[in-house]
């Protein structure tokens, strides 16, 4: 493909718009089978903690109409193994990793962060402040300008690499969240996380997942993240990142006329697992059809 | 997550999306049904793996395909399926053409049967499945002829009964009485465990049907013979990235029963955990 | 069917827990073509203002993953027309009658109430204080506590009717919300209005719907509706009545369970029109398998 | 929302949910396809008039019914439809025996032909629907033969031609000159009146189709002959309570298409309203 398909996020160039969001990708190696994952734009890994964390017991996740609830309880392997078992073979696989991290202080938040700046091959961090489906911490930073501009400040501080916000969908003021983070230092915001669901058995009267509430994703929140993500990217000057119900090009164009300047695609990699591909794929060919540019999409959405 | 505990063997073909068409659905009964599909690469699996199943016409509802053990591979792959909610619900209603994909085969296979030893399956519903297709291994391969143990509500609930009896000795039982010995499978399960006692047999157990049968079958193997399971949960994805399949451990923490199951050693498994909706 | 299905919201009993959402059920006399909709627990009435209005310019409404987006603006006849045209058609049928009422100011809400406190027929007054589809007013009230207990109060002190507040979800403290209006004195919370989304045109780059924005409705929400009912029911004394995305007799259950004491019927209605008594007849049918009333379902999910 | 000025008959029956079943579907072209259906009922409507069209395998996506010209009524209903989106692609897929849902008869018909008028139908792709039937309805009635002119892209966008010609004088005009005059449809339009004004004929134009050939068929017609159209805007109910499916007025205010509509008095539109996402 001749066309040009790079966007900046900030001071990261990326070859093009299309990454994979965390926790729907695992830590990318289990894609080999599959295709050659170093053609994305980048992927981002399942959340990573200081410890191993288990994750809630079962049942984790249940499907509702057009979208699925989970409350995986971020299950990961932890930062150490991430960057000694993991981190390599992205490397050698040339592979743009975002490591996702997850803390419940700001303390621990700036250790992870330090943690990953040792560390070759990781071309940004991204801070989920906003996840639904842990007791303590998450998303009691995503929903608070000041909290949020807090955690921001010290991660920014902290590391070299370029510092990604996850935001909550959940926040009351979404815009304020967002340019508290911008004004802390934040080189882009990701928005949206799972926005918090429940669902109930009328057989047993039990909830279906074990945790009760669980984070809702998949096509069905598409409208409401595309909301988001045109409010966000009209109330800040650094780049927004879109997220939610993306599974085909063209709802990763969608997402960047309202403002994205990249895009992750989530739940999709379980319907497809190469879903991620081929919203790359489409993409390049819409641009290439047009004779466009990927970045000339940004925020181009027509509204007068 | 690690490299943990599984009796499965690691036989391993290589995973892929496979868009196929079905070539056929048979209804058996009311609730079962056997669909096969043509796929241009065969798709070479054994025993026990797993597809992820999702016919092209769902479009965005039902979203997730559902994992579904594979009765057959090759270039006419096949499952069973039982009619329980929405998925299944459209599978036993989609006509031959229809176009499906099938991501497989997923997860480990059953272990291999070890040297001098009789294989006892225990089999309820659908779970006949991939213990057929084990049966049917076993026979193609010369090695020994399994004693089935199977299981049903009613005489309507033993799908595949006869093609079971082509590869294997089988013992039925059911709740109703309308077939075979009346009440559970487990009462099958526990004359058989004494037979091969009386005999000084070595023995081990295969089972696959509802959770509460795996459990109670698992319990009465414990400390008598080795038994393995092929798990049921849900799944989002079926191949180790989502995390949603977790399977609680006796020793803490979990398996996945989509990358390190289906197939397991049922010491391994904290049967007492009690599942949310259930 | 002998089984008991009445529910009490507060001081008024209704037959059974099933109504119609606002907006998605006309005046009902749309549906004598239909059905005898006296036999549902009640119909929810456009929303009705002070003085007519026509709406929102088209496109008015655009199809999501198992949703709707709508930005119809309120159109609607009018407080007067209702009360001198809809009223008394709706009296001879012995419907009971909620009405839904939408100002951009206290005064004006308090107007509205004061007009149909004079009506014989209507059951309750529902403030729609949620509403993302206008310009001015509206969904200001209903995301901010003091505010919600503002129009509450003066409502409240204005009629004799029940009085039902209708909360936004987007709200960041619904609890604080719903509390404030139960100080406040209404009887009742009804939830969820719409989510506000977006959708685009990938051929044209224009949004889908002329206001841009439009609200989110139909099943895609409905694990949303169900998890912030849940979160009211549990935070407040006063009923809630749920909706969102209720398309089944299984959805109203599990509505009811969740902590909802009535449910009501919106966009399943454009699917087809006799959603609502198929809810209401497959609610019996579940109750009367069971043995049990209707009230034993509300609130009764098991939590341990 | 008021009892506003449609030039439309009232021609009513009762509207109901039918569940009727496809018996048949014919494509025509890459494109179209007419769906006959079988309903136990009979549905009684006349041109003009729709149905909310739905298949019950959906589930809940795509949500809503789709809004389709009735091309006939009766106990086999059927319809015209253009593959554009995801609904009409699945009609488009779908095979006999697939049960659906039909509301109907909702919506104005056409009005009736003033006596000693000249009928001048303007029809552009799956607009023809609604005015065959109403050709139809003409010939079975013993009235006027209309003239029909019939537009399209290609020789390929002019469905159901044959049937027209059996009731009508038809003239064609396609963009490309693979059939007929080489143009639009309004160059057919232009030659019509003038040689109804020539022969001092009372003429009244109905026109169903495009947007864009609408606008300018009730342009050409303005302040020479009366014209009436059939609208199309998205639909969410079909029936008049989701207020979803807004005409500007030229007078200001709105018509809605499902109940005032869609056939509507051309004059009495506000053409030059901007369409949001067109
Ligand atoms: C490895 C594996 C192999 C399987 N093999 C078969 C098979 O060969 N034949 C067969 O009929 N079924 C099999 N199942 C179960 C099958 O996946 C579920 O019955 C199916 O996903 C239900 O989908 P649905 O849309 O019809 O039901 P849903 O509407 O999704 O759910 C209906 C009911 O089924 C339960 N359920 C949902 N998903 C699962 C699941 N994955 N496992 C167990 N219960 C579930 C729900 O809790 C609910 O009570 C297998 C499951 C696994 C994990
Ligand atoms: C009264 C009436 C009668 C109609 N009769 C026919 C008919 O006989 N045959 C036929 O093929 N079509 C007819 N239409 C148009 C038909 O309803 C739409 O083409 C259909 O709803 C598109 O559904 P979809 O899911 O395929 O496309 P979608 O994915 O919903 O949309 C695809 C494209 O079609 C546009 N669209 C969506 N809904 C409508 C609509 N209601 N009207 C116009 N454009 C729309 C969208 O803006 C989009 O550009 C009629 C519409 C109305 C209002
Ligand atoms: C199973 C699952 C696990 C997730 N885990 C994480 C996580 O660890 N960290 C995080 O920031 N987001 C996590 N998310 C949220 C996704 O990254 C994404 O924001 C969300 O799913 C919306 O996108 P989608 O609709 O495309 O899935 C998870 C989502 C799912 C479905
Ligand atoms: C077309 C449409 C119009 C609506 N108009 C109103 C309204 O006038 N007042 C109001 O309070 N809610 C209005 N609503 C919101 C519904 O009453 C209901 O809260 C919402 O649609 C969620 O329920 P559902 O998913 O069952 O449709 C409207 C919804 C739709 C879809
Ligand atoms: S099903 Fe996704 S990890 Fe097992
Ligand atoms: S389509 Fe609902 S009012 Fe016309």
């Amino acid at each position: 493909m001749s066309v040009d398909l790079a966007v900046d996020v900030g001071s990261l160039r990326l070859k093009n718009p299309v990454l994979t969001a965390s926790g729907t990708f695992g830590y990318a190696l289990e894609y080999d089978d599959f295709f050659d994952v170093s053609v994305l734009g980048g992927i981002c890994t399942k959340g990573l903690s200081i410890l191993p964390r288990a994750g809630n017991n079962p049942d984790r996740i249940a499907e509702t109409s057009a979208g699925m609830l989970n409350a995986i309880g971020l299950a990961n392997v932890g930062v150490e193994a991430f960057c000694t078992e993991k981190l390599p073979n992205l490397r050698a696989r040339g592979v743009t990793v975002i490591a996702n991290i997850f803390a419940t202080t700001v303390p621990d938040f700036v250790a992870l962060a330090e943690r990953l700046d040792r560390e070759e091959g990781v071309a940004a961090v991204e801070l989920n402040v906003s996840c639904p489906n842990v007791d303590k911490g998450g998303i009691e930073f995503g929903v608070d300008p000041v909290a949020a501009g807090r955690v921001t400040a010290a991660v920014r501080k902290a590391t070299k690499l370029p510092v990604w916000v996850k935001m909550s969908p959940e926040a009351g003021d979404l815009k304020g969240v967002g340019i508290a983070c911008q004004e802390a230092g934040a080189d882009a915001l990701t928005a949206i996380n799972t926005i918090r669901g429940l669902s109930i058995d009328v057989r047993t009267w039990r909830p279906r997942i074990f945790n009760k509430t669980g984070g809702l994703s998949g096509p069905a929140i598409k409208p409401i993240a595309l909301r988001m993500v045109w409010e966000l990217s009209r109330a800040v000057k650094i780049p927004v990142i879109g997220i939610g119900g993306i599974a085909t090009a063209e709802d990763a164009i969608e997402m960047m006329l309202a403002g994205a300047t990249a895009v992750q695609v989530g739940t999709a990699s379980f319907v497809d697992p190469l879903a991620s591909k081929k919203v790359l794929d489409g993409l390049g060919a819409y641009c290439a059809e047009r004779n466009i540019a990927a970045r000339d999409l940004i925020g181009r959405f027509i509204q007068t | 997550m690690s490299g943990a505990v599984t009796a499965a063997s690691d036989c391993r073909s290589v995973r892929a999306l496979h868009r196929v068409t079905l070539k056929d659905r048979k209804a058996i009964g009311s609730a079962y049904h056997v669909l096969t599909f043509e796929s241009a690469e065969p798709i070479v699996a054994s025993a026990g793996q797993f597809a992820m199943v999702r016919s092209e016409t769902w479009g965005s509802a039902p979203l997730l395909p559902r994992p579904m053990s594979l009765l057959s591979a090759g270039k006419d792959p096949s499952i069973l399926i039982k009619v329980v909610g929405e998925g299944t619900r459209r599978m036993a209603a989609s006509a031959p053409g229809e176009p499906y994909q099938l991501l497989a085969p997923l997860g480990k296979s059953w272990s291999k049967i070890p040297a001098a030893t009789r294989p006892v399956f225990v089999a309820g519903g659908v779970g006949v499945a991939p213990l057929l297709l084990l049966a049917e291994e076993l026979a193609s391969a010369g090695g020994p002829k399994p004693l089935v143990l199977y299981g049903g509500r009613t005489a309507h609930d033993l799908p595949l009964l006869d093609q079971l009896r082509a590869v294997s000795d089988v013992r039925i039982a059911t709740e109703d009485g309308s077939a075979g010995t009346k009440g559970r499978v487990t009462v099958l399960l526990s004359a058989a465990l004494d037979e091969v006692g009386v005999h000084n047999q070595l023995a081990k157990v295969y089972t696959c049907g509802p959770h509460a049968m795996m459990a109670a079958v698992a319990a009465m193997c414990e400390g008598r013979v080795p038994c393995e399971v092929s798990v049921e949960t849900p799944m989002g994805c079926g191949y180790g990235v989502c995390l949603g399949c977790p399977v609680p451990k006796v020793s803490g923490g979990f398996l996945y029963a989509c990358t390190e199951g289906p197939c397991l050693d049922a010491t391994v498994i904290d049967w007492g955990h009690r599942k949310a909706g259930a």
